[in-house]
């Protein structure tokens, strides 16, 4: 099994989220992140100061996939996730040596 | 002596009733003279007065600005509540300036006179004759917050998608050839006031108004992007919860103080905008049960504020019981409004102006011809057979409806011709706090 | 003439003085008739109540619903103003209906008259002779943002876990057969006012009250799942101290306007009660700092509405330094009430209502017999020689604790009859903003 | 009767003119004495002033704590609120117990003498020379919410660091021995206002005052860790907002308060506040546009708060129109304070009290000079041919500044003598929250 | 060395935190997560609109532990994080090439 | 390639990052995570309740990285990270399978 590790724009995520569904996947887990890159912040202004925010808030999602999934998964994230301009994220692929359903205790693919 | 001041402040009020049946501008004038030489400036009546008029700028600053922030979401927070902030500055300023006496002096059937541009001629001792026991400053600066509040109302319909310079444009433009003729109509001796119309603290000058406004910028501006789609849910309702009793407490100062003096009539005022607030709430409360299955925060201080606005034209001519059965219609229509007809219409009200203030305050206006009460305001509606008087509350609605409808699409046109009236799409997805103020809740 | 009034003002709220030796219902009798005919609306008076009913009114909303919500966990903020929200739109219809013609009117030792249904039979000029210098529909509308705000502190002590539709259901029964036989007692020329026992403004009727209701419905309820072992922190204490800020600044309209009317009176009532609610937070703050090693906002705040709480019966019958040792006695008790008893007797008051009002106001309902003062309020206490006041204080307190747990008791059980009072587990755990309300904070 | 109070109400409140022309203490005395004969306590002046003592409390609490609390990290939202509330708490007592009778009892030049300690001496009939017309027990709440707010003001330019402990030790010192005797100079008869100075509302006593002692705080604590390397953004932003709604509409209760009663002055010094409060939110505004490219809500309400605090010495003295252009100069000479003065002098004035309310002070102080208009206030400027004024609001802004450096030059050091003034580097990398008091925003 | 990814109930937290403690874990992170899965969400209502959550609060846990207590580490999540009802999570075991303490710059086993 | 997560105490993030820029990285994740160690927390005091808080609030960082800058990356951050007081934080290498950058579609070094 693969562990996908997505960044992507926060307003993309309903996207994926569809994507990944018709791809057959059912499960992720997302978290609300903060990216540095290429791609330029904002500056913000309090008064006398000023601060360039260089991280930007994206959405980290993770998916585990069966061996199999792993291109159709990430094939599926990339197109819906992109739109071309800078900031569109990455994607990473980690092996997952076991994983486990809590409620069932069901094992490896079966847990996903 | 306070028996006569309460029956010259009825007589002001409802010059409409007076002039109802012999509509003369004399009859106007005359009543006005003899306000004039009877006036004087009542102590208590100042006292209440000034207190009114702090309780009313509360409603804007920070109530509306709470209760519309705690409706978007997290990126618009801040931008929604500069709007709400801008307004009451810009707006005090262009009152003192020349809102003011072109709305509430002389007794121009469309106009007021330029005799008090910047307060000219108003010294410590001056009344005006349409408040004649406390200063005219105080007069002014009580009617300025009306004129605040009624133009940051017309902000909520716009939020999360008009640009922040645009907004400026037209509040200044909207306050002067809207807001401030309208009022003349109605409250200033205008032929609205002098044809009978009764609206005691605002439902066509204010709610109908910012309302009609309000759907006109939404139509203008357009649906917010991802809107029927994405989910919109309100960073932090309890802004708006905070807000709605801001709200209601300062609407206390809002229909107590339209009776302008501490008296009976401020009272009974209070009473019904009270009772009214409470039914509203309890009956969106009951639908939402009902048609939802769960009732909402979000639907009770709807409910409230949809009463409030209902209650507002007929306050001061109605008995509180009155207020229960109009704070019930309030919260029908405008929850109807609301969840049903605005889905139906496609259009995007984004805090509802014209679902909650326009339904509601048209909803209002005409009810008092239903409910008015000789003992309280000096006038009779169809309960005490006098029926006439609720078409020409209707008369006071379709010709408010039809002026604001239309100088208000002029005026966004006219805004868009020179500026445009939209962020653009980058900025409207990465919110308007970073893009129109460059600052954000962290 | 102002004087005069003023003299009128006392005898009224005394009463209870009055009768205390000549218990007589005669005399009380004669004493309102007196009034009564000598009774005329006084402008000044006017103005002041009508600030200090919106006063009263922001101490529900927004101020309770702050001070609240800014104790409990994220997942039940909105429910938790939702009960204060809704309580308030309820008891004001119940009120005008129904509750204030039983409370206020005539002169039966248990229960008032139904004269006044519905406001039935109040005009402008109609005045009560318990508020002989202002409209009877503002004393109506003044006291029934006392009720209101009874019935919401109740909420606190059944916060995170009560059911809404079962927390409706028990406000309204609660609010008319607990709230207004006691307020009749007291106030309204019943039993125990008869009797002499001094409630300037709600020791026994409001805090006392609404502590023991709350201990009763913490007790029946059972305590929150994970009470003890979980991390119940406060999501956003900040809320709290706005909250605390708001219901100080109300409370000059509670206590002062128990005067009812703008005389000095009302300014020492303000004072004392200024004085104790700074004492009570530096009591608090001191307290803590000693036994916890560190001074909490919580724990200032919380010691600020003990002393406002304690200072509540005695406002405007002692002197300000007075108000010092109150609000001193205060801090060291309703501390200790929430942070020993509580955990001793093992109940779950989430909010600590009984703890901070119940104890507050049942300890200041008896120093009232200690410190009244003859100048200031009519009447003497112990240290003006009359030891027996405290005894008479005393009575009251009993018989309002008993009323009151008693009735509340059987109110919960007959309304758990027929809904549950407690949500279930799953709602629990998931949180009553969005169970219960179908919303949540982002 | 009015007309004569009022009269009354300008020859307290203008000692300062009277004597300015002949400086005898004498002549002093004497007016005063005229004025206690003819004292009567006035319903209309005591309810108004009794709201008024309210709404500066409400500045205090919540509106302070909202808006200084919405300024800072997260980490130190509580204790910015903690510092407010506490010094509330605080300086009421030692007001009550010692302050007032040095601030405002007798006519000696530097302090004034201990006849009301602890309030001793005021009955219910009680009226103080300088407040002909209400209960001396309501002067000494009124004046007690200005200590407050003064004490309160200060701790915004060392927040972020200052130890709880050492800001109590220092606030409760500081308020006897600078703003008490400052307050005795220029508004207890003392030598400033038999000079002539002229400072309705505090420009001296309030504003510069706390400027000047915030700035030296901030420079004996030092910058924060990380000042001008790291991101200080505020946490929530949306706080500060509400928190400058309430300050503004407290406002009306500061300054229109100052008039003492519910007459025209008031009224005048509330529209001159109001519309320099939107003069210098517009100002602020626009000079942020421009100069930064974006107009912010921090640079908004900053303005407004600018414009309400220079305005406050002159309210009472300036015509309306005189407001707007106050309003302009505040926010200009503010926003330059804040954005430029503070970074070319480079100390940390965490919240921009000196550069708001101390540059503001000295400036609307100085203004009065210029623009004071004898039919307001009985006193003459510059633009009135009395060219002179404009030197005695100079001196008086001198001495102020002066007192006000030294004393709370050697204040700091002595309190820093027996406790450190600011947190060690692990407390303030933590937060004050939790390390001050043991609580946090989840 | 063995990096356990858990995703489980808010409300879990504690016990599981106390389990792993009793196996003689003393180290952990944890993330506020959403999760999406085969656990229905709620419909949350706004005036007009209605919104179906899908995404719900879960708490991610990392673990890092050397190879031979991954089993015991696994069992003691799952049977404290398990309620039997869907939504309960799943754990998954990513392998762990270097770990370093930064304190002390103690290295693998050395460095949990 | 390798994802190196490293935990480390919020206010060390600004220093940390300057350090990876300064060895030639551009890009990274950030997430506001809690841990829970060696390190003790601090207690919390509402009226009667007290809460000993174990979690404390930390910065998570993923950054990918090839292959070889895997040493330099990790030194960068330990030196960058290091205060020398207990919760100081750890720094994990786990391996990367496959990264694929959105916008372009490139995939492993050229993603990063
Ligand atoms: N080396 C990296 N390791 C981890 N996350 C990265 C790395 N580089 C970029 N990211 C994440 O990807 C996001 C987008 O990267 P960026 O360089 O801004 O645009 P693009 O991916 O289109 O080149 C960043 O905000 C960050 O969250
Ligand atoms: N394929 C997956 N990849 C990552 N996280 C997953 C995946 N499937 C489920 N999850 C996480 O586990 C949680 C519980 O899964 P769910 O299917 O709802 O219940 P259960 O695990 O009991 O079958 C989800 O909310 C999500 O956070
Ligand atoms: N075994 C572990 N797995 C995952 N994260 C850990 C582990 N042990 C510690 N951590 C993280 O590292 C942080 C610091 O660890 P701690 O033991 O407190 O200090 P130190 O690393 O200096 O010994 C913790 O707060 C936690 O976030």
């Amino acid at each position: 099994m693969k562990l996908i590790t997505a960044i992507i724009k926060p307003f993309k995520l309903e996207d994926v989220r569809d994507a990944l569904v018709s791809v057959g996947i059912h499960g992720m887990t997302i978290t609300e992140v903060k990216g540095y890159g290429r791609q330029k912040g904002h500056t913000e202004i309090y008064r006398g100061a000023e601060y360039v925010v260089n991280f930007l808030p994206k959405i980290r999602l993770e998916i585990a996939v069966a061996e199999e999934d792993t291109d159709r998964v990430v094939e599926a994230i990339s197109a819906a996730a992109k739109t071309g301009q800078i900031g569109d994220g990455k994607i990473f692929v980690i092996p997952i040596e076991q994983a486990v359903r809590i409620r069932t205790g069901e094992t490896d693919a079966d847990a996903l | 002596m306070r028996v006569a001041t309460f029956a010259r402040v009825n007589v002001t009020r409802s010059l409409a009733a007076a002039a109802a049946f012999t509509v003369t501008a004399a009859a106007t004038a005359v009543a006005q003279s003899a306000v004039q030489s009877a006036s004087k400036i009542d102590p208590a009546d100042t006292a209440w007065m000034i207190v009114a008029t702090a309780l009313v700028l509360m409603m804007s600053i920070p109530g509306l600005a709470l209760f519309y922030s705690g409706m978007v979401r997290k990126k618009n927070v801040l931008a929604t509540m500069a709007q709400t902030f801008a307004a009451t500055a810009l707006c005090s300023v262009l009152w003192m300036a020349i809102g003011y006496t072109l709305a509430f002096t002389g007794a121009g059937p469309i106009l007021g006179t330029l005799n008090r541009v910047l307060m000219r001629g108003i010294g410590m001792d001056t009344i005006s004759p349409l408040a004649p026991t406390i200063p005219e400053a105080l007069f002014l600066i009580y009617q300025m917050t009306f004129a605040v509040i009624t133009v940051a109302l017309v902000a909520g319909s716009v939020a999360d998608r008009m640009r922040f310079s645009a907004f400026l444009w037209f509040s200044a433009l909207w306050l002067l050839i809207v807001y401030v003729p309208i009022a003349h109509w109605v409250w200033g001796g205008g032929f609205l006031q002098r044809a009978g119309v009764l609206d005691f603290a605002g439902g066509t000058v204010v709610h109908l108004n910012a309302g009609i406004a309000g759907l006109v910028g939404a139509y203008l501006l357009g649906a917010r992007r991802g809107y029927g789609a994405d989910n919109f849910a309100p960073y932090d309702l309890s802004l708006a919860v905070i807000g709605t009793g801001l709200l209601w407490v300062g609407w206390f100062g809002f229909n107590g103080g339209s009776a302008l003096g501490a008296n009976s009539r401020a009272v009974f005022a209070i009473t019904a905008t009270h009772l009214a607030a409470s039914m509203g709430a309890l009956t969106w409360m009951a639908l939402e049960w009902w048609v939802r299955g769960k009732p909402s925060v979000l639907g009770m201080i709807s409910g409230a504020v949809a009463g409030l606005g209902t209650i507002t034209p007929a306050s001061g001519f109605v008995l509180p019981w009155h207020g229960l059965v109009i704070g019930l219609a309030a919260g029908v229509v405008c929850f109807y409004a609301c969840t049903w007809l605005k889905i139906a219409c496609g259009y995007d009200d984004s805090l509802d102006v014209f679902g909650v203030h326009g339904i509601g305050g048209a909803t209002g206006t005409i009810l008092v011809g239903v409910f008015a009460t000789r003992s309280i305001g000096g006038v009779s509606g169809l309960l005490e057979g006098h029926p006439s008087q609720v078409l020409i509350q209707l008369y006071g609605v379709v010709v408010t409806l039809a002026w604001s409808a239309i100088a208000s699409f002029i005026l966004f046109k006219a805004v868009s011709a020179f500026t445009p009236l939209r962020v653009d799409k980058q900025s409207e997805m990465e919110g308007l706090d970073v893009t129109q103020h460059g600052e954000a809740l962290q």
